[in-house]
């Protein structure tokens, strides 16, 4: 019931501006604000009484909705959504602050946002997939809004196709709900689109489980962005609002991740492991793909944008170990993503505002005129290139441990990403901050003000946080990664001997060998 | 030769003969009675057919049939030429290829 | 306990930086140098302590560990943020925060023109205290923090000077050449957990002769990534080329960073992981024959500069060269050695060269100085002594430790690689002396408006404190007796290492794998310590040292003009003097296709190709759309003709 | 001679709707006569006549129940439509009331046609005797011809009335020829004898049967707009008066559904696999077509005709599906159907004024931030329209997408699917047009009660739909 | 007989039929419509349903013919202006097309008709199609059909006035 107030608390504050008078922008604002701040907090609570020692759905609601279809109003979270949940509302708050300038329809804005708000916790939430389909369509079109009335010149062509292709890859994925609805009725003889019972009794044959695992990837792989879908994001990103980009990029790709846990690994284990070397090259030309293209983009955002395809391809890749270490990164790192990508977004704005252009050739010398702005800069463009000792670096770390546990050579491949991350953000850097103040423009750029700080500096602390203490956060979800991963390791599938054995680690007695050879000897004696 | 009753498919055959030649007309004339009338010819033609069933299976159901299409037919003919004559009020053509203001 | 103070010791460096990099502006220059070298005063005094209490640890106890809290981890993987106190980390503790107080003191007169002061001071804190997390982590992890933070440090400092394009250049530069080592070092860290199951040092270098197979694939690779990750950070070939450009930054920092501490860090590492690297026989090989031939690369590079500094760096590059050389040869003692004299002397000659500078203004060429020793005589005298000692003229500290490396590299090496390290030792006498001699000998082709002048005392007492160490050095490892050699015995605890057990286990696994195992018997027949042959390669070394000399002074004092005549219209020595082309030849394979290829990608690829199937996709769509338009004529013939169409098709559909 | 005798299968109770509603359209006429020039009361009492047609309809139970001799029925599907029909209507008049008082349709003949047309839809729906259905059809084609035209002094709606009529016709032609076909090969016109006759005779691969089926899909094809005999719809559906148009996209349509899933599913499902793939083929047509003839209109009341046609598309693949489950989810989706595109259409008519009806999406241009609430609900049903959650349209396709799920035609579900994805990008232009457009012109909207009304309804429908659609799911679901 | 009398008629009807589409005037194709019709009468009754034959002379070649006349001579249409014809225009390709479609129906149909078989006609007894039996039938079991026709051409009346009245009050 709490959960249920939290996830449509912003939506009736929505509601409620609605019948504020256009004029009184001040009440608008400061109303949307108090209902966002109240929402997080109180998802702070759900973190604050969270139980990590257990993978079960907690604060969980589960009545009927429509009973004739046997589809119920099923809500609860755990450890792999609690994060993400809490984010959520936590970016929400920032974005409302940050866009406290916005002059246009700011009543419409606000409204938009909290509606956006409750889509996006919805999804989250939502233990039924009927369910979880009504919320993941449904965000779409604050989004939508939010990107082609307050977006930039090529606005509305960025939100169309941003939601065509959305709903293109969406769409599939209903049928494949509708599918396994009726896979479940026959097999079970249960009428019910309720996740949890579909994750235990699910068998479909393995070709179909493919049909199925293709169809959910297509709408998660679209929303991730995954490599070859990745060309809306851009757009999206550069025309949207300084708010829409740090909630598409904090929240929105987030979904797509969460998609590919929360479903096709427990649903299709089998068909995950067969497709690991498919999402494991994607991810890593992702990975590599979008740091190239983004070290060479005249547009700060743009460049941001293509530097989240690299970054969700480590996501990406984290999930397809499919053993904790890469899950438990991928989840953290997808928090890190949040913060310093929204962090690196709002930190856009803040010259975007002063100079109505994100053109890299405009800036140079920033940090001598603005050197606040430089520092937290600095901060963010580090942790963003996983600086060990800041976020980023925990999450790649795991990330990469955990796949190379699987193949070695995917993880060099990977790792190169840490170099080119370097190049590209470095070289940025180093154009918008360093060098003369030559631009007369930017002489008498003023540094940031309070609101702006305000915005920021609980990333900067987050970033250091996770950085050196991050436990608070992993262990939230350490018991669900476990369960999970005790369903979809690869173990399950791949013929029993290790063959890791036979290829890279040629001479040498890795763990597992030698608990074999114990065992041998062992059963010898006995 | 000439004995014996005639094979209830050549009936058929002749409806269908007619039934065609009314769609040719619908698609060539432009005059709207014409058009018009070549449907009429249509529904006789499907008249035919339904009797020579009624006569191949000895049932009355065709009969009824046919008669309530000449009701339709009566009822669609009087609607049709007021709608012609409503149409004549405004644009006093019959010439159906002027009627062309919604398109695309 | 005094061992539990070991956490303040970076930890001081660090509240310094804080302090600085916040209030830095309000609360002014004296206050922000106060603050900056006290502190790591505070962590010497510290390490001090740190350094009793490990004395006074039980008889047999050579290692202290202290975990701070519980950094990250997943699944059966976990790292603690957690310090290790043994024989090694005491050493470079002391280097550091000893010569880093030192440096700091000399910046504080340094750097006192300075607008940005307490930037300054806040970044080069904020280095010691990285440096000290790489030396005194317990995993390799948290070694990594400070691997990447020094870098991070190095690159600020270096760029110091933002409005320089060449400065923030050679930041970046910096930054992005060293990411290639860590990039290594990640996959060694990772393929080392692989294999262990744990990160922590003391555990690994445990446990590596029981899991891992002598001269074996896992090992190989594992050393020699992470020997990747130390030619990034101490400027080996193939990436030695950010340091010479390093020296963009101000001189104390070449002093400190590229010069005593960071550069070193990858020598730091290669001992501290020396129980792996003696179970790669091939990596050592590779780690000595890249040490040795980086020796004479950057020394002969450093004979053909003019600018002071980059002499200087150069000549960096290659005593480092000689550090990766001894631990190539498995002569780890003799490397720290080194690396301890090094620290003095190198820095004191970095100081004095900054100091020479400070005195003519910022002029670095050297083709513009001369005569100077009338000048500033304590910078001239200090100047000298290290130039000797990093010569190797005995008795200074830098005689024996090169010797040693070379001695080593006869006995346990082959005697390509004593040729090639005495041969650079001839050419580091002969580039110093020239350097001195150009510097501070001969006329002042000083530009006459500009009136050299001595330093302030902050300045030169440094010099002096360093002048003296890099004097008395050698003392920690004069070889006099037989096994009496203080620092031998001081590190013996770390490079302890049972070959001949190693072997046996190795014959085990391989042996469990079902694999035959080679003969490594001839690896165990003793080697004897041989004192004569040590004696004379003193001497001889010695001789090479003064050739080398007579021969800077041959050129440079007696003859000016000999090196125009041997240099003139020489290809090679063009070919040397711009650095044997290595910068230009990265430039045209990795910098500048990299640069195209995304142009390409991003132009080509992103925007045609993909994004254009998706908005083609959508013309497409918009194309079918005019046709289905097209048929609605508005002529009521045509909708009926569509409907007789449809029925004939429906009607061959079905028949 | 010997007399004839009243057959004692005449039912007047099941009857009672028609009844009712045919007697109210004729009183609706004589008190037009007195009525004068106000026609509000007219109006009152028409929808009073469609209330208690609707209460009528439930008068016979237990249900199913057969009349005049199995000529007539009153089931689940025909009771449900029955509803359907009035609800059409009544929102239809209700709209009308303003319009026509706008255009200057002072005509109380208006009424009777309208509820003519409904008893027409009410026979179609519930007759299972070909000759009923046949007049049931000809009774809602003749009075849409005239409701077409009504508008008679305007060019536009002559046309379409004429195009209407000539082509009505000309597809009459072809079902007629169909059904005599149908009634030859199978010696009756009785949908339930058929059924039997094609079980027992085993006539599957009558090639006579098979003609007349193909005729009687064309017939029907041209009633519900399926392409490729949709032509007229989009000229029609543009050239009629706007309440017209609301009510033609939905009640007729309705009724010609009811009347196609009775003849494939009751007459001949011994044949579904001769006839599935003519259906599929059509069925992918219709939506295909009508999606991408929608993309480029610049015309809303065309674009909504495109849309309808897209939406036959969706519907046919009830038909085609033809279980239980298919003729709930035919119901459910044009209930959802109903109140959307009649909501949709108010906001059409309140756009309008007086000689300019402002029927292009241009002069929609920032409507959001002069009529917020207007905006959003013409949002509403769009979204609605394009099945988008959480509003009607989409339980709506969910389910006819499940029925078809459950008997396998999973292509066909994809197909579909992958349409209402195209179906977004111009119900989206609209939204584009009204929230991120700068005003083009002044909104001159006078909020006339009537329409708003059915706005009103329009939005708690689609919404209650969306949201709580157990309720009616359960009246739908045939048992 | 039959046969005799048969196919003169049908080659009459559909000669005339033929007349229909293809007669200049609208005047000539009434006539020829009507002359149609009269056939198709006599057709009726070799079919021996007198009844509809009867029905078919009063109604179609009565009443709906002479509302055709009636309105061609309303409207006075003269010859019909040469841009009648599709054939006589750039639409040629429709045309053949159209030709070409026909002849394929006609096939097409034909073979179907023939494909069936259709040869074992039922005996007709004397009361065939006669008032009587056509009368019962339509009071009994298509009773409701014949109430609801009484409703199409209310609804027909209707339309039929208010469209053709000449102004609306």
């Amino acid at each position: 019931m709490f959960l249920t107030l939290i996830t449509f608390l912003p939506i009736i504050g929505a509601i409620l501006l609605a019948f504020f008078p256009k004029e009184n922008e001040g009440a608008i604002k400061q109303t949307a604000l108090a209902v966002a701040a109240a929402d997080f907090l109180l998802s702070l609570l759900l973190w604050t009484n969270f139980d990590n020692s257990t993978h079960k759905m907690q604060y969980g609601l589960n009545i009927p909705w429509i009973e004739s279809w046997g589809i119920n109003y099923h809500i609860g979270l755990d450890g792999i959504s609690l994060l993400l949940y809490v984010m959520t509302t936590f970016l929400t708050m920032l974005c409302i602050i940050a866009s406290w300038e916005v002059k246009k329809h700011i009543r419409e804005y606000m409204m938009a946002m909290l509606a956006l708000s409750t889509g996006m916790l919805g999804v989250f939430i939502s233990l039924d997939l009927f369910m979880f389909y009504v919320f993941w369509e449904f965000q779409l079109v604050p989004m939508y809004i939010i990107v082609g009335v307050w977006g930039g010149p090529r606005r509305i062509y960025a939100a169309v196709k941003f939601f065509i292709y959305t709903a293109v890859g969406s769409l599939l994925m209903l049928v494949a709900i509708i599918w396994i609805y009726f896979h479940i009725k026959q097999t079970t003889g249960v009428a019910t689109a309720d996740i949890l019972f579909i994750t235990e009794h699910i068998s479909a044959p393995l070709d179909t489980q493919k049909w199925l695992w293709l169809a959910f990837f297509l709408a998660f792989a679209i929303k991730v962005p995954m490599f070859p879908f990745h060309t809306w994001l851009p757009d999206a990103h550069v025309e949207a609002p300084t708010a829409g980009s740090v909630i598409l990029a904090g929240v929105l790709l987030k979904m797509g991740t969460y998609g590919f846990l929360r479903f096709n690994l427990p649903f299709f284990p089998q068909a995950s492991y067969d497709f690991m070397p498919f999402i494991a090259w994607l991810s890593i030309i992702g990975i590599v793909y979008g740091a190239l293209v983004s070290m060479v983009q005249e547009d700060l955002k743009k460049l941001v944008a293509y530097s989240s395809v690299s970054h969700l391809g480590f996501v990406m890749l984290g999930i397809f170990a499919l053993n904790e270490y890469g899950i438990q990164g991928a989840l953290i790192q997808n928090i890190n993503h949040g913060i310093s990508t929204g962090a690196l977004f709002l930190l856009v704005g803040v010259i975007y505002d002063r100079r109505h252009t994100r053109l890299i050739k405009e800036f140079g010398g920033l940090s001598k005129q603005m050197p606040i702005y430089a520092v937290c800069f600095m901060i963010v463009a580090l942790s963003s290139i996983g600086l060990p000792g800041m976020n980023g670096f925990v999450g790649e770390f795991l990330i990469l441990l955990g796949i190379f546990q699987v193949n070695g050579l995917w993880a060099a491949c990977a790792t190169s990403g840490v170099i080119l991350a370097a190049c590209y953000i470095l070289w940025m850097f180093q154009r918008v901050m360093f060098l003369e103040l030559k631009n007369p423009k930017n002489m008498k750029l003023k540094d940031m003000n309070m609101r702006e700080l305000i915005t920021i500096v609980p990333l900067l602390i987050l970033i250091f946080w996770i950085g050196l203490y991050p436990k608070p956060f992993m262990k939230t979800f350490d018991a669900s990664v476990n369960n999970l991963v005790s369903k979809v390791s690869p173990d399950n599938f791949r013929p029993k001997q290790d063959h890791n054995a036979g290829e890279h680690h040629a001479s040498l007695i890795t763990k597992t060998e030698l608990a074999k050879l114990n065992a041998q000897l062992k059963t010898s004696h006995n | 030769m000439f004995e014996g009753s005639v094979p209830i498919a050549h009936y058929l055959t002749l409806s269908a003969v007619l039934f065609v030649i009314g769609i040719v007309g619908v698609l060539v004339r432009r005059n709207v009675i014409v058009v018009f009338m070549s449907i009429e010819i249509m529904l006789n033609a499907v008249n035919i057919s339904l009797i020579a069933f009624d006569h191949y299976l000895n049932l009355s159901n065709g009969q009824i049939f046919s008669f309530m299409v000449m009701c339709v037919a009566a009822a669609e003919v009087s609607v049709g030429l007021a709608i012609i004559i409503a149409l004549h009020r405004n644009k006093p053509t019959v010439n159906l290829d002027e009627f062309n203001l919604l398109k695309w | 306990m005094l061992l539990k103070l070991t956490c303040l010791v970076p930890l001081f460096p660090l509240i310094g930086s804080i302090i600085n990099g916040f209030f830095g502006l309000r609360i002014g220059k004296n206050a922000v140098g106060i603050i900056a070298a006290g502190s790591m005063a505070l962590s010497f005094l510290t390490s001090i302590l740190v350094f009793i209490g490990f004395l006074l640890l039980p008889e047999g106890q050579h290692i202290f560990e202290q975990v701070v809290w519980s950094w990250f981890g997943a699944g059966d993987f976990s790292v603690d943020f957690g310090f290790q106190v043994d024989p090694l980390t005491l050493v470079m503790m002391f280097v550091v925060t000893g010569v880093g107080f030192i440096i700091h003191v000399y910046a504080i007169g340094y750097m006192h023109e300075e607008y940005s002061f307490y930037r300054f001071f806040a970044y080069f804190n904020l280095f010691a205290s990285a440096m000290l997390l790489l030396i005194m982590g317990n995993n390799f992890l948290l070694m990594f923090i400070g691997w990447e933070g020094v870098g991070c440090c190095s690159y600020f400092l270096i760029g110091y000077y933002f409005e320089k394009k060449s400065a923030c250049d050679a930041g970046t530069k910096a930054f992005i050449v060293n990411r290639v080592g860590d990039f290594a070092f990640l996959l060694a860290v990772m393929y080392i957990f692989n294999i262990f199951g744990t990160i922590d040092f003391s555990e690994v270098m445990h446990a590596a002769p029981e899991k891992l197979v002598y001269a074996g694939e896992a090992v190989t690779i594992i050393t020699m990534l992470l020997f990747v990750g130390a030619t990034g950070k101490s400027a080996q070939i193939p990436l030695y080329t950010w340091l010479p450009d390093a020296m963009e930054g101000p001189t104390p920092v070449s002093a400190l960073i590229h010069a005593a501490t960071m550069v070193t860090a990858g020598v730091y590492m290669i001992v501290r992981c020396n129980a792996l690297f003696n179970l790669a026989p091939m990596t050592m090989l590779a780690v000595a024959g890249i040490g040795a031939a980086t020796a004479i690369m950057a020394a002969t590079i450093g004979m053909t500069q003019f600018d002071i500094k980059r002499v200087l760096a150069y000549s960096t590059v290659s005593q480092i060269g000689y550090m990766m050389l001894a631990c190539g040869v498995g002569a780890y003692t003799a490397a720290i050695f080194h690396l301890v004299t090094h620290a003095f002397f190198k820095a004191c000659l970095f100081l004095g060269s900054g100091s020479v500078i400070h005195g003519i203004h910022g002029e670095q060429d050297m083709r513009k100085m001369g005569g100077l020793k009338n000048y500033m005589p304590v910078t001239y005298w200090t100047f000298l002594v290290s130039t000797l000692a990093i010569a190797g003229i005995p008795p200074l500290s830098g005689f024996f430790s090169k010797d040693e490396v070379l001695y080593h590299a006869l006995m346990d090496g082959n005697i390509i690689f004593w040729g090639m390290g005495i041969s650079a030792a001839l050419l580091t006498a002969f580039y110093m002396f020239r350097l001195v001699f150009m510097t501070f000998h001969g006329e002042s082709r000083v530009d006459p408006n500009v009136h050299p002048h001595e330093s302030p005392k902050v300045m030169t007492m440094p010099l002096v404190i360093l002048a003296g160490l890099a004097t008395a050095g050698g003392i920690l490892g004069i070889p006099l007796f037989h096994g009496w050699h203080i620092l031998h015995n001081w590190l013996e605890p770390v490079l302890h290492f049972d070959l001949a057990n190693a072997l046996h286990h190795s014959e085990h696994i391989l042996h469990e794998a079902g694999r035959h195992a080679p003969s490594w018997a001839h690896l165990l027949d003793p080697k004897e310590h041989n004192i004569w042959l040590e004696m004379f390669l003193m001497v001889f070394s010695a001789c090479v040292a003064i050739t080398g000399i007579a021969a800077a002074y041959i050129f440079y004092i007696k003859r000016p003009d000999l090196p125009e005549k041997f240099t003139k219209g020489q290809w090679g020595f063009e070919l040397v003097q711009n650095k044997y082309g290595v910068d230009e030849l990265y430039d045209e394979t990795f910098v500048k296709p990299t640069v195209e290829a995304s142009n390409l990608l991003w132009k080509e690829c992103d925007a045609k190709a993909i994004d254009g199937s998706v908005i083609g996709t959508a013309k497409i769509i918009g194309w079918l759309s005019k046709q289905a338009q097209a048929f609605q004529s508005g002529f009521v013939r045509n909708y009926a003709l569509f409907i007789a169409v449809g029925f004939i098709s429906l009607l061959l559909i079905m028949f | 001679m010997k007399p004839i005798l009243a057959p004692e299968s005449i039912d007047l109770i099941a009857l009672a709707p028609v009844l009712v509603l045919s007697v109210f359209a004729m009183g609706v006429l004589v008190l037009d006569l007195w009525a004068g020039k106000n026609k509000t009361l007219v109006m009152f009492v028409s929808l009073v006549g469609l209330l208690m047609t609707a209460i009528s309809a439930f008068a016979k139970n237990p249900i199913p129940a057969f009349a005049f001799t199995d000529s007539y029925i009153v089931d689940h599907l025909s009771l449900f439509f029955t509803c359907i029909f009035t609800l059409s209507s009544g929102m239809a008049i209700l709209l009308s009331e303003d319009y026509n008082e706008r255009e200057g349709i002072k005509v109380g003949e208006y009424y009777a046609l309208i509820l003519l047309c409904t008893v027409g839809m009410i026979v179609l729906a519930s007759s299972t005797d070909m000759i009923m259905i046949f007049l049931g059809i000809e009774i809602v084609s003749i009075c849409l011809y005239v409701l077409a035209g009504f508008k008679r002094d305007d060019p536009v709606s002559n046309e379409a009335a004429l195009k209407y009529f000539l082509l009505g016709a000309f597809a009459t032609g072809f079902l007629l020829y169909g059904m005599t076909l149908v009634y030859g090969s199978t010696g009756s016109t009785n949908l339930f004898k058929i059924a039997d006759f094609v079980k027992t005779e085993g006539a599957q691969s009558n090639p006579l049967l098979l003609m007349g089926i193909v005729l009687l899909v064309i017939g029907l094809g041209f009633k519900v707009a399926a392409v490729p005999f949709h032509m007229w719809a989009p000229d029609v559906y543009q050239g009629s008066p706007t309440p017209v148009t609301a009510f033609m996209s939905v009640g007729p349509k309705a009724a010609a559904f009811a009347a196609f899933f009775r003849v494939f599913t009751e007459a001949i499902p011994e044949m579904a696999p001769s006839w599935e793939i003519l259906l599929c083929v059509i069925a992918v047509l219709s939506m295909f077509v009508g999606n991408l003839g929608a993309i480029m209109q610049t015309n809303i009341k065309r674009m909504l005709a495109f849309s309808s046609i897209s939406h036959a598309g969706y519907l046919l693949i009830a038909v085609i599906a033809k279980s239980s489950l298919a003729g709930s989810a035919l119901l459910f989706y044009l209930l959802a159907y109903s109140f959307t595109t009649f909501g949709a259409f108010g906001i059409v008519i309140l756009l309008g004024r007086k000689g300019q009806e402002n029927l292009e999406i241009e002069n929609y241009s920032g409507l959001a931030y002069k009529h917020p609430i207007l905006a959003l609900s013409m949002t509403v049903f769009l979204l609605s329209l394009g099945g988008l959650p959480p509003f009607a349209g989409f339980v709506a396709k969910f389910y006819i997408f499940s029925a078809a799920m459950e008997e396998g035609f999973v292509t066909l579900v994809i197909i579909a699917v992958l349409n209402s994805a195209i179906s977004f990008y111009y119900y989206l232009k609209v939204v584009v047009f009204m929230y991120m457009k700068e005003p083009t012109g002044e909104f001159q909207i006078s909020l006339t009660p009537m329409t708003l009304f059915v706005v009103i309804i329009g939005i708690i429908g689609t919404i209650e739909l969306g949201i709580f659609p157990d309720s009616i799911i359960a009246l739908t679901s045939i048992p | 007989m039959e046969l005799l009398i048969f196919y003169p008629i049908a080659g009459l009807c559909v000669a005339l039929a033929l007349g229909v589409i293809f007669n200049n005037s609208p005047v000539g194709s009434a006539m020829c419509l009507i002359g149609m019709m009269l056939g198709l009468a006599a057709i009726f009754v070799l079919l021996q349903a007198h009844f509809i034959a009867v029905l078919q002379i009063i109604i179609y070649a009565g009443a709906i013919m002479v509302l055709f006349m009636f309105v061609i001579m309303l409207l006075n249409l003269k010859q019909a202006n040469s841009a009648d014809w599709v054939t006589r225009d750039k639409n040629l390709f429709i045309s053949i097309l159209t030709g070409a479609l026909a002849l394929g129906i006609v096939y097409k149909i034909v073979d179907i008709t023939f494909m069936a078989n259709l040869d074992s006609p039922a005996i007709l007894p004397d009361t065939f199609g006669t008032v009587a039996t056509v009368g019962e039938a339509l009071f009994t079991d298509f009773v409701l059909p014949f109430e609801v026709a009484s409703l199409l051409l209310l609804a027909a009346m209707i339309g039929a006035v208010v469209l053709a009245k000449p102004k609306l009050d």
